[in-house]
């Protein structure tokens, strides 16, 4: 916990916004005013934030189809993100691409992704860009792939972790095991008994593994894990065991869930009440500063909803464009 | 006869098989839906309810839930169906054929021509297709125009419930690989299905559901229903439609196509791919060969423009194709000269 | 002018390219061809030779061979070109895009849609395709038809090594996702290629490569040479034949073929792909629907047959379109009524 | 070597049938009279037959491009195949497959496969096909998925060893580690350092590894393989260090070899040689035994290619047949 008050301060203000966004989403959809399909990343803050604080603009990560926490972690306009869940021809993506398909390559965001298992190759490709272009006076830049438990099941995860291996890509793969591929459990769907990091480990990269649900342990994991890859020491894995706290997509009965275990896991492996214990107890920052943060937080989805139901709709011509550059 | 939904249909289908031949086994993910969690195997029974039950009745070796893995997925349905299986396998979305496409058209499809014709092949690959739930780029697509153009497989595209019971069970017997086209939107529409336990509609016939003689309207899957209001509504007006729907792109019933546009001089093909080297173009330029002399009209594609399916709600219903669209082609065509 | 092979149009384009902006970089299974052997990095050079001498001169930063993992490769070139690099990309065989099809049709080509027209994604994908060397099934086919139908892809199939030289360069400057597509059965051909070292061809720019008038002949890459060995025969009967070189199927110049279409009102449209979903028939619905008035005869396709594609020498040379088939077809249009 | 003196006489005229074979292939293709792309199997005949002996026509396998060896070993018939290779209607797959497609469905041999990394997924097709029939009286009918070095990258494989796992599939994955992937160095293309059964044991299954160019190590290796997937232990991998006499493809000019390198192995790794050493030096076969076999296979061989070059020619109209059973 070597960091800055103001560094903690905002670390609880980017989970925070996450938490509020999804919750806040996750009443809205029962309206019908949002459409498709969307999934919430409550729970799974710490892992977002712990990984993003690390990182600059020059630094690329690639998402997952539960995008929402990586793309406000690194960075993302909340108004604008509201917008493209709504489909507002202001969102981020001009409503073209919804909540899985959220980037903001400026950002270093290069996509939400609704193929599972597609960001890790991409994420390789960011990474030989990193390479090619050299380390910088901060050593390499780094991409990352966020990828799921189910995912790491994808042959494309691990071609990636293999080529990225193979080209000493400064690439790391974050795995963030929620335990469930949709209503599968990690422990039947992964063969090696739900370990991960053993498995990315035999492909030849150094590999760690630390409870996503605290925000400390991940940021220290990830201090680590930069330095060995800015370092030039290649490609890493972690994985971090973490909990989604909704279901797969909203919408999901969630028969598959032991009994009070979303109970159990909101009581004891909640990322921020974890967060807010552990600086109040050392002393680092009182109830009343992570109060008014989340007021402030509270304010500013709630405004960012507004903007969103307010914002300009796409017509009919907006169909055609944004295909191509020229044709 | 009974009503039923057309998801239902898939699912009793499969049942069916699977209890009347010990070969049938199910493999995809989330075919079972709670394997390795609290809630039990079958808390889910798969994501469209179209294997809700098959594991408590019919167990682990013959339904088998899968890890993400498409491409294992529909490898493994080609070594079940060589090794004397009749695997039906799901892909939970057709737009996952992007990340199993080799097991499709390289090994299931190629096998019989590729072996001298020694060897069967009778894997039925299921998946859910279309757009119209917002779903945007990457899960909404129609791959008909894709898998129709690859020689070894066959492609079915039911419009109703009956149909699924009919060609599913045709699907599930054939001896030749089969791809089983559910759009998503038909899942939750209901209708009358026979009750006979060997009810099969064959492969390569289509069905002429409105018989007008004015113009010839093509189409399959959820958009048959469209083109049958526009039918309905002309007819209004005095003027007839012949609506077809294909079944199957797979074999193709080029006969029934063309017999009417002999008649009507007129066509207008509708479909949900998008336009270039689709299954539209496909039937326009059969029908421009074949039924040359008889058009009195070009013949009309009714499709969504070159472009990705976008996410918003204004967007995507400017994409597809609706009755509105398809009753300007139509008018566009009996306009002609 | 110098007169070079076509595959050496393509490794010199690259070269040159890669020579004058550092962003260029390429990938792909051996394309350095001997990593990780005692014979050292450059023995091979591609398979194709068409990437030999890179790595020597650019490096392991900008020549990256790779595992057998063409999904990684090409969401690596997907990587790259977000992240502001150009990824000129191999597919050692066309056929490949069945393991590793997703990249190319639901990332690289939906990118600058799904994300609202705020990214470039400036990949090229070069693969070999096409059939003519008894390699059978699976190291045979044509795929312009399936990538064409991929709203997001632009797809060139050069003829000539000039025509490779100029579009080549076009697609490594051009800032959207670019299939490159090069016939096996052209890469020994040889022909002059301009030296100008911005020689750029523009997409969506068919070529007239005969002018004749009394009939349309529309092919691209191997078969180009083909219909022109047509009209070569048929103009010593005094029968004058246009023979259209596409050069990109997407965008499609749609004007030059139905230009020449309303001149002469007959087609024939020759393709290597199946005949289902193809391009002949894209064409064709094309010319029945924008030239129907201009008809003299029914659009022709020349198409293999609906087979997969077999080893055996007489097999493969009777299920390819041949000079003397698109002969026929011409003579047949010619003759219609 | 617990192996009977006609178990001996049957590995070694299987093992030299397959090196004549393609030693003579070797010489046909230069005439070019074989059409296509073939790849030789010479140098790796001890994996294919000391895996193979233990199998009979209900246990399955499923080959590579380089198969020839291993439908030899399967059973697939000598005249069948090399009528095949000269694309004659009477080929085993008539024509229509050539070498890199040959198959016999009945023989439990389920093709070649042009498409590195295809096979591993089928086979477990094969093996899931086994597990819903059960053990017979020698336990599980097992499936082999033979892979390259080169193949073990490829997504498919991974994915592959994985849902073996995950299903517990009697399925055996036989890496041919040969050291080259066309013509790029294993210790290049595996991340692992060539280290292959370790990455396919970080799956969650038993792996072993072995000599490929010693019969006897292969076959015994095999035999503790073949206990524990038939005695319902689930899959197993293997990796077999062998060697490639020729290039990958006929007409390879194989600069990226070592100096030496081909003349090396050939006096040093010849799984011929060393078996006829072996078997002699322990008095288990003479040498005229051995002589007397290497007669009949080339008598073998060579009444294979006159058959095969008198063979019919299929004709245009067979392009048509038997892509569907019915249509
Ligand atoms: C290639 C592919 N297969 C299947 C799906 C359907 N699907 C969407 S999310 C998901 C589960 C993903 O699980 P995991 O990687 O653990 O991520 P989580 O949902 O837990 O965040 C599945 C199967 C998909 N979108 N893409
Ligand atoms: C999917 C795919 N990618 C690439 C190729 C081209 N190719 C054919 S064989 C081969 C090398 C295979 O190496 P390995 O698996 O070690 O087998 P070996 O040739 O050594 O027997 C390659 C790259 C292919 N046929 N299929
Ligand atoms: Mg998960
Ligand atoms: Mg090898």
């Amino acid at each position: 916990m070597q960091l800055s008050r103001e560094a903690l301060l905002n670390a609880y203000r980017a989970m925070k916004t996450i938490r509020e966004f999804e919750e806040r989403l996750h009443v809205e959809i029962q309206t019908g005013e949002i459409a498709g399909f969307t999934h919430l990343y409550c729970g799974q803050e710490a892992v977002a934030v712990g990984v993003c604080e690390h990182l600059g603009t020059q630094d690329r990560i690639v998402s997952t189809h539960r995008g929402h926490g990586h793309c406000l972690a690194k960075g993302c306009d909340v108004d604008g993100m509201m917008k493209e869940i709504w489909g507002s021809r202001e969102g981020l993506c001009k409503g073209k691409g919804g909540s899985m398909h959220i980037a903001d390559i400026d950002k270093g965001m290069l996509g939400a992704n609704g193929i599972v298992g597609a960001g890790a190759p991409i994420a390789v490709g960011a990474a030989l860009a990193s390479r090619a272009d050299g380390p910088g006076p901060d050593g390499m830049k780094v991409a990352i792939a966020f990828s799921g438990d189910g995912a790491c099941n994808q042959g494309t995860t691990f071609e990636a972790m293999n080529l990225a291996v193979v080209t000493q890509a400064p690439c790391i793969f974050v795995f963030e095991n929620n335990h469930y591929s949709e209503h599968t459990g990690v422990s039947y769907a992964v063969g090696t008994n739900r370990d991960i990091a053993s498995r990315a480990e035999a492909f030849g990269m150094k590999a760690w593994r630390a409870d996503g649900t605290d925000f400390f342990a991940v940021h220290e994991t990830m201090r680590e894990v930069l330095d060995h890859v800015r370092g030039g020491g290649g490609p890493a894995a972690v994985e971090f065991d973490t909990e989604r706290f909704f279901g797969h997509f909203e919408g999901d009965p969630q028969r598959y869930r032991g009994p009070g275990e979303i109970e159990r896991i909101r009581a004891e492996r909640d990322c921020l009440t974890r967060f807010r214990n552990a600086v109040t107890a050392a002393g680092l920052l009182d109830h009343g500063d992570i109060d008014a943060l989340d007021a402030q937080v509270l304010g500013t989805i709630e405004a960012a909803v507004a903007a969103a139901r307010a914002a300009p709709r796409p017509t009919a011509d907006d169909v055609l464009a944004d295909v191509y550059i020229s044709y | 006869m009974t009503k039923m939904m057309y998801r239902d249909a898939v699912l009793s289908t499969i049942m069916e098989e699977m209890a009347r031949d010990p070969d049938v086994v199910v493999l995809g993910e989330d075919v079972v839906g709670g394997m390795g969690t609290a809630g039990g195997p079958e808390a889910i029974g798969g994501i469209w309810s179209t294997s809700t039950g098959l594991y408590d009745r019919f167990g682990p070796g013959r339904v088998i839930d899968t890890p993400i893995s498409e491409s294992a997925i529909m490898g493994a349905a080609a070594g079940l169906a060589l090794s004397g299986k009749r695997p039906v396998a799901e892909l939970m979305f057709a737009d996952f054929i992007g990340v199993s496409l080799d097991q499709l058209w390289n090994q299931i499809a190629k096998f019989r021509y590729m072996f001298g014709g020694k060897t069967r092949c009778p894997a039925v690959i299921r998946m859910a297709y279309g757009a119209g739930f917002n779903a945007a780029a990457q899960h909404s697509q129609s791959v008909h125009q894709i898998l129709t153009g690859m020689p070894g497989l066959k492609v079915v595209m039911p419009s109703t419930p009956a149909d699924v019971k009919g060609l599913l069970r045709t699907a599930i017997r054939d001896d030749d690989p089969v791809i089983f086209l559910e759009h998503k939107a038909l899942y939750a529409t209901s209708g009358e299905v026979p009750d006979d336990p060997d009810f099969m509609i064959p492969f390569g016939h289509a069905r002429l559901s409105r018989a007008g003689g004015d113009v010839t309207l093509v189409s399959s899957g959820l958009l048959l229903g469209m083109c049958e209001a526009v039918a309905d509504r002309l007819a209004a007006e005095g003027i007839g439609c012949d609506v077809i729907d294909l079944r199957t792109t797979s074999p193709l019933d080029e006969e029934t196509i063309l017999d009417s546009v002999e008649v009507t001089g007129r066509v207008v093909v509708v479909d949900e791919a998008p336009p270039r080297c689709g299954l539209a173009a496909d039937l326009c330029a059969l029908v421009a060969e074949m039924a040359f002399s008889s058009l009195k009209a070009p013949p009309q594609q009714v499709t969504p423009p070159h472009t990705p399916i976008p996410f918003a709600r204004e967007l995507e219903s400017a994409y597809l194709p609706s009755v509105d669209k398809i009753e300007a082609a139509v008018r566009r065509v009996l306009a002609w000269r």
